[in-house]
């Protein structure tokens, strides 16, 4: 039981690593959108698996109830915000990945790369 | 009265969850896509009611039980909506479903 | 009471899962990530009473509200033509 | 008992990133981000964090999906399978996941309440937000006023990816398409498919509604800004879908969109001026009004209203880019 409590860190080096694995050893750049989206998530995990305490709950005051135990609201912030730039800053990626793939043809890293010294 | 309220919603919920995993193991077991589509979307319809049901009888008479309701209307129009979408969505790119009854293997 | 109905969904967000691995048509995996948003907005309601927090039941209302969009469109992006979904391999499996 | 269930939905999360590393068919992965998404939302509930499950709740169960195959469409949809460098690869992440597993031995465990990030600055904001703002979400307090200047900060990053996206796809000019290009709208939306049709137009004004019920009621429950931008985006990429891109755009057209993004940061920031010029420092509320718990609340529903016009500005006008591409 004393190890289980360590479970969602472990969840968290697996899901980062993960993530990390997309980014360096796949040539599709979508796919490279997609672990960086992960290795974020893993991120996310990480910040709110910080803020619970144990026998807690949101921390939303209830009107009338004293003695209440909140979680962390701090990383609940920080990720809440977190999570709508991530999807803006992927939207982004996704922007240059579909220019990429109008001005060379192709979405692999390594044929793109290929294009680049023939010229 | 409270007894019989724990009662009824405790044979609601576990009848709903009953149908969930049917659901789920029809999902899971059925041979093609039209066949795993019918089992999902029909036991979900069933499932959701019995368990928001069984819910709302728990939660009594307040705002929760409106937010509930409302949570069974959107589901009961937006399900059937999905299965419509998807089934036409694998009918137009040529998924044929199966007429005739197979072989078993 | 709630725990029966809880560890049932759950269980069959499990097989969702394993019919999205497997799939083996594109529809298919379409098909589990539908039932699973489903059954996830079962999932959150049951845990706000779990919880005794009734008052986080807007969370399954968003999902029941908007979770359909995505299987929109993806029939939209089908009807769209020339960008067949290709992972038809094995869909001729389905075929007669 | 809810935390065995952590344990269960944690490890789904963990198959389904595999399974959308492994997926060659960049459709089925994308796909399986919203079964990630799903599982990402119900974690973060059972991890006492109903905020940040609302924002993931509002992103993922659309936005996110509709996004990814509005790109889709615009590129090959199947990965080329290449095998030079996994091994090493996978001996790199192997390795530092170990690394990182033995790292975290040390760490408190989960809802340790002696951990060191509770005993911090946290107990203050839990025990003087009824005294100096008086709402009852803590995390809308945080948010919207002890740590407005980050916000103010996620706000402009939004915005900067919204104006990125428009350098690199722009959005259509000019009116939108008349009479003779109906016969391509047509086929473009799901107008010929009548079920979706009635129910969206049924829903989304529930959808809209909904998004203004998460927006005013933020300081009360679960919700604020940034998931009632993300949610009334959802409502319009539905009437975008069903109607056709050309309706939507007639409703919200580009050069409306582009001022609800800058509209709503700029918002944001001109309370900050304001607060200064009445007195205050920048983004201090208190001097909004007489009482200054009142101004605090003032402040916070105007910088919350500005925080949601920026994020439903920036993701729809992303959504019509993507879109306008695929004519």
């Amino acid at each position: 039981m004393e190890l289980l409590g360590l479970y969602n860190y472990w969840v968290f080096a697996v899901l980062l690593m993960i993530g990390f694995y997309a980014v360096i050893a796949k040539a599709n750049m979508i796919k490279k959108l997609l672990g960086l989206s992960i290795f974020q998530a893993a991120v996310f995990l990480l910040y709110i698996t910080m803020d619970k305490v144990e026998g807690g709950t949101a921390p939303i005051i209830q009107p009338g109830v004293t003695d209440q135990v909140f979680s962390n609201p701090l990383p609940q912030v920080l990720i809440l915000t977190a999570i709508v730039v991530g999807i803006s800053t992927t939207a982004l990626g996704l922007a240059i990945v579909v220019r990429i793939k109008e001005t060379y043809g192709t979405i692999e890293e390594d044929e793109t790369q290929r294009l680049d010294e023939q010229a | 009265m409270a007894l019989l309220l724990d009662v009824v919603s405790w044979i609601l919920l576990s009848a709903g969850g009953a149908f969930v995993f049917i659901g789920g193991v029809g999902i899971l077991r059925m041979p093609t896509i039209y066949t795993r589509m019918h089992a999902a979307s029909v036991t979900d319809t069933m499932g959701t009611l019995l368990i928001l049901l069984g819910i709302m009888l728990q939660a009594g008479l307040t705002l929760a039980t409106v937010k509930l309701a409302a949570i069974v209307v959107f589901l009961l129009l937006t399900g059937p909506t999905a299965s419509y979408a998807l089934a036409n969505a694998a009918l137009l790119s040529g998924v044929r479903p199966e007429l005739t009854t197979r072989e078993p293997d | 009471m709630f725990y029966v109905a809880t560890v049932a969904i759950l269980i069959t967000m499990a097989l969702a899962v394993i019919r999205a691995l497997l799939g083996p048509t594109v529809y298919d995996r379409v098909l589990a990530v539908n039932m699973f948003g489903t059954k996830t907005v079962l999932l959150l309601a049951v845990i706000a009473f779990l919880y005794g927090r009734p008052d986080f039941l807007d969370l399954a209302l968003t999902y029941a509200l908007i979770n359909f969009i995505g299987v929109l469109a993806v029939l939209s992006f089908c009807q769209s033509g020339d960008h067949e979904p290709e992972a038809k391999d094995q869909s001729k499996k389905a075929q007669p | 008992m809810l935390l065995l269930f952590g344990i269960f939905l944690l490890t789904l999360l963990v198959i389904t990133a595999v399974a959308i590393v492994r997926a060659t068919d960049l459709f089925v992965a994308v796909m399986l981000m919203g079964i990630f998404s799903l599982l990402m939302a119900a974690n973060f509930f059972i991890l006492d964090a109903a905020d940040v499950a609302l924002t993931e709740a509002a992103i993922g169960a659309g936005i996110s999906t509709v996004l990814l195959l509005g790109a889709l469409a615009l590129v090959p949809n199947r990965e080329r399978v290449q095998h030079t460098g996994r091994w090493a690869a996978l001996a790199v992440v192997s390795v530092t996941t170990l690394i990182i597993v033995y790292a975290t031995l040390d760490k408190p465990r989960l809802g340790d309440p002696n951990a060191p990030v509770h005993t911090h600055v946290a107990p203050w904001y839990l025990e003087f937000t009824p005294e100096f703002i008086d709402i009852p979400n803590v995390v809308t307090a945080v948010l919207g006023a002890y740590r407005a200047y980050d916000t103010f900060g996620e706000v402009i990053v939004v915005l900067t990816a919204g104006i990125g996206v428009l350098f690199l796809l722009g959005l259509p000019n000019g009116p939108p398409h008349t009479a003779e290009d109906s016969s391509r709208t047509r086929t473009q939306n799901l107008g010929h498919h009548l079920i979706p049709q009635v129910v969206g137009r049924l829903i989304i004004p529930f959808i809209v509604l909904f998004a203004l019920y998460v927006q005013f009621h933020g300081e009360y429950g679960p919700g604020g800004g940034f998931q009632a931008g993300a949610i009334f985006a959802a409502a319009v990429i539905l009437y975008a879908l069903i109607e056709g891109e050309d309706a939507a755009l007639k409703i919200l057209s580009p050069s409306l969109l582009k001022a609800l993004m800058a509209g709503g940061a700029l918002l944001y920031g001109a309370t900050g001026l304001v607060t200064m010029l009445l007195g205050g420092n920048f983004l201090d509320y208190s001097v909004l009004a007489d009482d200054a718990v009142a101004g605090q609340q003032w402040g916070i529903i105007i910088i919350e209203l500005g925080v949601g016009v920026c994020v439903a500005g920036v993701l729809l006008t992303i959504y019509h880019a993507f879109a306008a591409r695929n004519d």
